[in-house]
């Protein structure tokens, strides 16, 4: 498989986690789990349910607090910090369960993305026409309509979030997540839910999203034939901990995987990764 | 001297207490089963207080006859309120159906008070009024009844959501309606019943009360009281709902004592539950037994 | 119009609605009856009973609304509250302001001895101050004929609400002069309720004296609390505080309780009480209906301002200015037809105290029987610091 | 149009849907004269984009539609013969259709026992057997009986697992699911699809089945129904689906060579059948 | 919460300033400068009994556009509203009465103080959700309740306290005529800032904040800034509304904030219509003329059956439950409120006769 976006490996990785543990009352979600994404990566998390992956993207973008360990965003440590300060420093994400702003416009949502990159407050929005608060705002619609025109999701613009099919309602959390203008974006299962055909634009997306926008990208997917063309590096979770990490193709040899996750013999690989 | 008044405000703050109890489960079964914040609770004491002292006064039945056929005419009405008022309401926005509810307070308030005046009213003799004397207070009857009462319509309830399989059903129409649909409950019968107990229980306190203190307006805010108990407790908590009435009860005890002998504030009675609510609620986000919401992404 | 535009301003469903509706019922009944019979000089009174739920501001957009377009020429009103923030008001725009509040405050038409005085203020009725004194004055006397030893305890109960506030300085300073041991006040709620706490309290502090400054729905809830819990204090209850009803329905809680009455009650056999009974029946043809105390008062309110009108008709016409000189000028006066119900009373341009005749009743109430018997009556003096207060 | 419909003798057929048009909110169209006939015994696939209005579909047969402001303006619905479009969902629940609704919908603040036993609500054959169908559950999913916390706290797939425990605890006649594989990695997919071939082999339990795995569905359904914008653009037996040269393009993925997702460096073109 | 999905289709805009304006179409736009124009010449041909109304709807209507933003977009509870609107009365009477501070003035700087006011005890806010949120802000409804009957100081403790006439340029204004311009002056600018603030960046995420917290605070937002916020800035507005209506009535008293007020407010934006700036002002005239209209009809009733005592004092207690019937009625037939309705009827006729 294709490797050509991995920068030079002596680049400061962007996102480095360093022995995390998470744990719910019993329940051990994540064990001493370490590894390091790197600039430009497109970067993928695979496992069996429960596994933790959700779980780890939390404890990166702040929701959860580790209980042991600590996560470093561009060299920084930021195991401390709440996730509206993680996203200012330039962490976008999507979501599992789909979390949009149901009632707002599409266009809204993803203005909503840019939040930190706004500087008009409660008194200068208000007074509107008086304190440049138009011309900003108008500034940072025109980048909105740029990712809107990537998205291709120009026609629903002004729609109500919450009224989307479900694949639509995907691509705006995508949109959203840009909108922060990130240099790492985490996506949790961009694709579940959808048949081959959005699939297929769903990853192009994704592809160009970290050729074209130059953003370093952190996905968990089930699917495993897109996991496997367009990721650079892979990691496997289990229970919790990691059990592989590698180039797809070491990743998916890897007897372990193939027996936790795929639950397949060889000669049916080749059917499965298709689906 | 000053130690005895202090026990004695004590237990008269239980006493209070476990009334105030019995009316948050109440309130908690409809706010558990239906996710409405019954701002109409109070009334339901009122209408089912009026309605016996109208059998036993104006109808001159015996209490004993009065007394279960209060109980029969609230059930039908939380019936009877719920499919005409909120069964429609099922599926709107959680706060349209609480602004109904308090509609309904306003209306049943001045429904109330044209039919039956503004004076408080007494209950003819039922139990003997003479009190009796426990712990060094005088207790009336009737106010010691309603203590046992309370208690075991509390631990009623406690099984009810923890085992019976209606229970769960309520518990899941709370979670949500489409859900609890697909699973082949009725949300319908669930409000309704629902309702009705909850409006048959409070009836019960409303009589209790109006045996000690009379039947009066008054009665309706213990549908205010019942807030702070409540949310002491924890919204969705049958053992939080009957601790927080005890703590409110007592919290108001205690107030009264610490105004009258040193701050001579006044009405510290009144605001002083508030305070620690809201104290308990900093500390307690949840209340003391409130489940917390699940946040997951 | 060629009528005369009357306010009516009512607590018909608030708070104080207990005494609230009959005393509204009195001032309906009684325009209703002038009118039905001959009117005021010839005119009929024009009235519209406005319910302000006892709440003030809905008070002051009545009064808004009375001095709009057409402008009222008098006013019945009703509470303390509302009536002490319309004081500025109704000087300005010259209405007399008849109301149910018998606060001290608007005794002081000059304002020598108050703040601010209260020159178009009117009440039929000995004063909230001066009818504490009197039940006070009572208090005195019952403690040295029981032969009490030491300083008698009193303390003053009510909400914290300018009604019961009114008399509590000026009635507290004078226990005190009387020789009273004047404890700190113990609040409760104008509205019935559950006031075990408060009994509680009151047991303990040992009063033997405690005034009810409330209304008489909170009186009942408050005397059936204090029976739950044993309180064996005498209780002196406000004008306001209770009536034959509220005693039927308090019971055996309301025995040995002393209050005050500012006229003839229904029972009572004087000349007057045949039209009272006619104007009765106004709103109860059958004339079956036995009227409380507050009723009668009320007949006496509007009568007061009846005879008024017809004063200023004959001297200049019927305006707020001429009214008011027509009230100042009455000298132990009792409206015509009501002889033996109404108390004499005098008004000047600078006292606006009517009557300071406090009649001290009791009720006796056990076993079933209600009675109620005057035991005391006191002649409070005008002192020249007590204007205003 | 498209083929015509498989030919099955009535009195095989469980579920049929004719013509039905879905409203919501008094103003939007979403299903414009849908029909489709799932015979007993059978797993019946519905396949579709999204937003076509699978789900919608779905609410409409089980009578969930009522809660989200919809309601069948036209066309009817017969279970077993009787007509039971916009009736109360409890009844059709009673008369044995169980809907899995699509995005788990577990009840977060119960314990997964509990969920369970909610699952057989409108049964009425006492505790032992619903211990029993517990127990059997969670032979299926032996993950589920360790989890003993809130069934909130469970993972995507965790919750999945326990949404089609809970449809099994129901002994339903039909049932209905909405895209069941969401989120699940490819041993459960295996799995739960494993389970519902199996729980119809064994039980007779007939299955609609709405996905957008359309390779894992037409393994295991016999029929399978295409939708798009509302409305049945192809339909017919299994065999006939997977040949389809239009179905094998947009939802299988292309014939032999499969295209890797990376290298598609034009975004495709839609055909539609409409 | 309504969904604003009937957004009139065939608008095509060209260029995002067009695209970003206060009104979503010209002929909103139109008609809300036609009505404020009719507002102006209202008080030339209204009865000065209308005109109380129309000034009434003004003060509430400000204030609860404050509990709008709070409820309808952050989507936290409030039942104390009417306790900051008496602050804000009590504040601008105490400015002005203590330190002669012109009624003009007073009036926004008693925003000023209920905003900070707000923020205190907006507090729990960063703590508490949902109920337990709205309960605390019930509780803040009964202590400053409780404050007001105390602080002689303030608020001249239970006999309250007198608020003066407004003054422009050394003339007062007294009448009711005078006083609806000032009304409508601050209720067109308070409205305005409510709408702008709406549509950028702290409106927003209000909105995301009541929409969805935790992804709100994925995209940058601090949450307990947020929430705490909504209650400064609802409480400038109950303060202002507050202000307005203690010198319109000339005296404030701490009886007419009570939690019934709470709770008229919370019917206004409800009927209204939640997160609706627009639908704010039509529940706001709901429910300031329920009473009056009932009042009417009662009225009538007495002049067509006579003034029979009896019935005038059945009479207020009809009133009185009317006033909880015609909520409930318009609760069961209307949940989400007028601006949801008038929305059905506009996107009705626009696609008439092609319905669907
Ligand atoms: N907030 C929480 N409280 C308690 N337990 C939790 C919580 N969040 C996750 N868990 C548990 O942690 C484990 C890992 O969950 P996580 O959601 O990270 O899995 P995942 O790998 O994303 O699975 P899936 O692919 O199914 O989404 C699960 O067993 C889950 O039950
Ligand atoms: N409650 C609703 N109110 C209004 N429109 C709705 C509602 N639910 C669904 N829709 C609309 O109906 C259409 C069909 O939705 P439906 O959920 O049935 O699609 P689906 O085929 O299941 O899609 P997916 O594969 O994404 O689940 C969509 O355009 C959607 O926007
Ligand atoms: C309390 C009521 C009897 C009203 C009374 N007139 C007052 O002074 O307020
Ligand atoms: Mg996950
Ligand atoms: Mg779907």
């Amino acid at each position: 498989m294709s490797v050509e976006g991995i920068a030079a490996p002596q680049s400061r990785p962007v996102l480095e986690v360093r022995d995390v543990s998470l744990g719910f009352g019993g329940v051990r979600a994540l064990t001493e789990v370490s590894f390091e994404v790197r600039k430009g990566e497109l970067f993928s998390i695979i496992g069996p349910n429960g596994a933790g992956k959700t779980s780890m993207l939390n404890c990166v973008s702040g929701r959860y607090k580790p209980s042991s360990g600590r996560v470093f965003l561009k060299g920084r440590d930021v195991t401390g910090l709440t996730p509206n300060t993680r996203a200012t420093l330039g962490l976008g994400r999507t979501f599992q369960n789909l979390a949009l702003f149901g009632h707002m416009s599409v266009l809204d949502n993803i203005m909503v993305g840019r939040h930190h990159l706004l500087r008009n407050n409660a008194v200068s929005g208000a007074l509107y026409w008086l304190t440049g608060a138009r011309r900003e705002e108008l500034a940072h619609r025109r980048k909105v309509e740029d990712i809107i025109d990537f998205l291709e999701i120009a026609h629903i613009r002004k729609a109500v979030a919450g009224t989307l099919p479900y694949g639509l309602r995907k691509r705006v959390e995508l949109a959203r997540a840009m909108a922060v203008e990130p240099s790492i974006i985490l996506l949790d299962e961009p694709m579940a839910g959808m048949n081959l055909e959005e699939k297929e634009d769903m990853a192009r997306y994704i592809v160009d999203l970290n050729e074209e926008w130059g953003m370093t990208v952190v996905m968990i997917e089930h699917d495993m034939g897109v996991v496997m063309d367009i990721s650079h590096r892979v990691m496997v979770l289990e229970f919790g901990r990691k059990i592989a990490e590698g180039l797809p193709d070491e990743v998916m040899a890897n007897e372990r995987v193939k027996v936790a996750y795929l639950g397949i013999d060889d000669d049916e690989a080749a059917g499965e990764n298709a689906a | 001297m000053e130690s005895n008044l202090l026990f004695q405000l004590m237990v008269n703050g239980v006493i209070v207490g476990t009334l105030y109890g019995v009316v948050a489960m109440c309130f908690v079964l409809i706010y558990k089963s239906t996710q409405v914040v019954n701002f109409a609770q109070g009334e339901f004491l009122l209408i089912g207080a009026w309605t016996c002292w109208w059998l036993v006064t104006s109808m001159a039945l015996p209490f004993w006859i009065a007394f279960p056929m209060t109980f029969l005419f609230m059930l039908a009405f939380g019936v009877t309120l719920q499919m005409v008022v909120l069964r429609p309401m099922i599926g709107e926005p959680v706060i349209s159906v609480i602004m109904v509810t308090i509609g309904l307070s306003i209306f049943f308030q001045a429904v109330m008070k044209s039919i039956f005046g503004v004076w408080p009213q007494p209950f003819p003799e039922i139990f003997p009024v003479k009190s009796v004397n426990v712990l060094g207070l005088q207790v009336q009857p009737a106010y010691l009844m309603s203590l046992v009462v309370s208690v075991v319509i509390m631990g009623l309830f406690a099984w009810f959501f923890k085992y019976s399989r209606m229970g769960l059903a309520m518990r899941a129409t709370a979670f949500n309606q489409q859900v609890a649909q697909s699973l082949g409950i009725s949300v319908k019968n669930v409000f309704a019943m629902a309702w009705a107990i909850s409006a048959m229980v409070s009836a019960l306190a409303g009589v209790v009360v109006g045996m000690v203190n009379g039947v009066s307006s008054a009665l309706s805010f213990f549908g205010i009281k019942v807030f702070p108990a409540v949310i002491v407790g924890g919204l969705d908590s049958i053992v939080g709902a009957i601790i927080g009435g005890l703590i409110i009860g007592l919290l108001e005890n205690m107030a009264e004592y610490v105004d009258g002998q040193w701050l001579h504030v006044g009405n510290l009675y009144t605001v002083a539950p508030f305070y620690v609510l809201v104290i308990i609620l900093m500390i307690k986000p949840y209340g003391l037994f409130g489940t917390k919401t699940i946040e997951r992404v | 119009a060629d009528g005369i535009l009357v306010g009516h301003i009512a607590d018909i469903t608030g708070a104080t609605s207990s005494v609230g509706k009959p005393y509204g019922q009195g001032i309906a009944d009684a325009m209703n009856y002038i009118n039905a019979n001959g009117g005021v000089a010839g005119k009929k009174i024009i009235f519209e009973t406005v319910d302000y739920a006892y709440e003030v501001p809905r008070a002051m957009a009545a009064y808004k609304k009375l001095t709009g377009s057409e402008k009222a020429v008098a006013i019945q009103g009703w509470g303390t509250g509302d009536t002490e923030a319309l004081v500025t008001n109704v000087a300005k725009d010259e209405i007399p302001y008849f109301s149910a509040s018998y606060s001290g405050h608007l005794t002081d038409p000059q304002g020598k001895t108050s703040v601010k005085g209260a020159p178009y203020n009117f009440f039929y009725g000995p004063s909230y101050s001066d009818a504490c004194r009197g039940l006070v004055q009572w208090a005195a006397d019952d403690w040295k004929k029981k032969g009490g030893t030491g300083k008698p305890k009193y303390v003053h109960m009510g909400d914290n609400h300018p009604y019961p506030n009114a008399p509590k300085q000026s009635c507290g300073a004078y226990a005190k002069e009387l020789g009273f041991d004047v404890l700190n006040e113990i609040q409760y709620s104008l509205k019935p309720g559950d006031f075990k706490a408060q009994c509680l309290s009151l047991k303990e502090s040992g009063a033997q004296y405690a005034y009810l400054a409330n209304t008489s729905g909170s009186t009942i809830s408050l005397l059936k609390s204090c029976e739950t819990v044993g309180v064996n204090t005498q209780f002196l209850a406000n004008i306001w505080g209770t009536d034959e009803g509220s005693l039927k329905t308090a019971g055996d809680a309301a025995d040995k309780l002393v209050w005050v009455v500012g006229a003839a009650t229904w029972a009572d056999d004087v000349p007057g009480m045949k039209l009272v009974k006619e104007i009765s029946k106004v709103s109860d043809a059958s004339g079956a209906e036995a009227r409380p105390v507050h009723y009668i008062r009320a007949v006496c309110s509007v009568f007061y301002m009846k005879e008024a009108m017809e004063a200023a008709a004959k001297s200049g016409g019927i305006s707020g200015p001429n009214i008011k000189k027509a009230m100042e000028g009455m000298k132990d006066k009792v409206p015509a037809g009501l002889e033996g119900v109404c108390l004499p009373s005098t008004w000047t341009n600078e006292d606006h105290r009517g009557t300071t005749t406090v009649k001290v009743y009791q009720a006796s109430t056990k076993g079933g029987s209600i009675g109620m018997k005057q035991i005391y009556t006191a002649e409070i003096p005008r002192r020249k610091e007590w204007l205003g207060w | 149009m498209a083929e015509p419909a498989p030919k099955l003798a009535p009195e095989e057929i469980l579920l049929s849907v004719n013509n039905i048009e879905v409203v919501y909110d008094d103003v939007i169209l979403v299903l414009r004269g849908v029909s489709l006939d799932v015979p007993k015994g059978r797993i019946v696939t519905l396949l579709g984009p999204n937003g076509a209005g699978k789900s919608t579909t779905l609410k409409a047969i089980s009578g969930l539609l009522g809660t989200e402001d919809g309601e069948v303006t036209r066309g009817n619905i017969t279970f077993m013969g009787e007509e039971i479009a916009n009736r109360a969902p409890e009844e059709i629940v009673r008369r044995g259709i169980f809907q899995v609704m699509e995005g788990r919908r577990i009840i977060e603040d119960m314990t997964v026992t509990e969920n369970l036993r909610l699952g057989a609500f409108t049964r009425k054959d006492g505790g032992a057997a619903i211990r029993n169908d517990i127990d059997m559950v969670f032979n299926y999913f032996p993950r589920l009986k360790e989890r003993t916390g809130l069934a909130g706290y469970l993972s995507g797939g965790e919750q999945q697992m326990l949404a089609i425990g809970r449809a099994m605890m129901a002994r339903p006649k039909m049932i209905l699911l909405d895209e069941p594989s969401m989120g699940l990695s490819p041993l459960l997919v295996k799995e739960v699809f494993g389970i519902i071939e199996k729980l119809c082999a064994e039980t007779g339990v007939t299955i609609l089945l709405v996905e957008q795995n359309a390779r894992m569905a037409l393994k295991i359904a016999e029929f399978g129904y295409i939708m798009e914008s509302g409305k049945i653009v192809l339909d017919g037996a299994k065999d006939d689906l997977v040949n389809n040269e239009d179905v094998k393009e947009f939802y299988l993925g292309g014939d032999k060579e499969r295209k890797s997702f990376k290298n598609l460096k034009s975004y495709k073109r839609r055909k539609r059948w409409l | 919460m309504i969904s604003s999905s009937l957004i009139p289709c065939g608008q095509f805009k060209t260029s995002y300033a067009a695209d970003t304006t206060l009104f979503l179409t010209p002929a909103s736009r139109n008609w809300c400068i036609f009505g404020v124009v009719l507002a102006l010449a209202a008080p030339l041909v209204a009865s000065n009994y209308l005109l109380a109304i129309l000034i009434q709807i003004g003060y509430y209507g400000i204030a609860a556009l404050g509990l709008n933003i709070l409820v309808g977009s952050t989507g936290q509870i409030s039942l104390g509203h009417a306790a900051f609107f008496g602050f804000g009365a009590f504040a601008s009477a105490w400015l002005n009465n203590s330190f002669g501070v012109p009624v003009l003035l007073a009036i926004p700087l008693a925003g000023v103080m209920t905003t900070a006011l707000g923020l205190l005890f907006g507090i729990p806010a960063g703590r508490l959700k949902g109920l337990y949120l709205a309960i605390a802000t019930f509780a803040s409804q009964f202590i400053l309740e409780d404050f007001f009957s105390r602080a002689n100081w303030f608020t001249g403790g239970s006999s309250g306290a007198m608020a003066g006439p407004i003054n422009v340029f050394g003339y007062e204004v007294s009448g009711d005529k005078g006083f609806f311009y000032v009304v409508l002056f601050f209720l067109v600018v308070m409205y305005l800032l409510g709408a702008n603030l709406l549509r950028t960046r702290d409106g927003r995420a209000f909105v995301a904040v009541r929409d969805h917290y935790l992804s709100a605070e994925v995209m940058g937002i601090n949450l307990t800034k947020y929430r705490i916020l909504s209650f400064g800035i609802s409480s400038f507005y109950a303060g202002v509304g507050g202000a307005l209506y203690g010198h319109y009535l000339g005296y404030v008293s701490a009886e007419g904030f009570t939690i019934l007020l709470s709770i008229q407010f919370l019917g206004m934006i409800i009927i209204g219509g939640m997160g609706s700036v627009m639908g704010t002002l039509m529940g706001t005239a709901f429910m300031v003329l329920l009473p009056e209209a009932t009042e009417a009809t009662v009225s009538t009733i007495k002049h067509v059956a006579g003034d029979i005592p009896a019935l005038t004092s059945a009479l207020a207690y009809i009133k009185e439950a009317a006033i909880g019937l015609a909520i409930v009625l318009f609760l069961m037939f209307e949940p989400d409120g007028l601006v949801h309705r008038w929305r059905l009827i506009k996107s009705y006729w626009k696609l008439y006769p092609f319905s669907y």
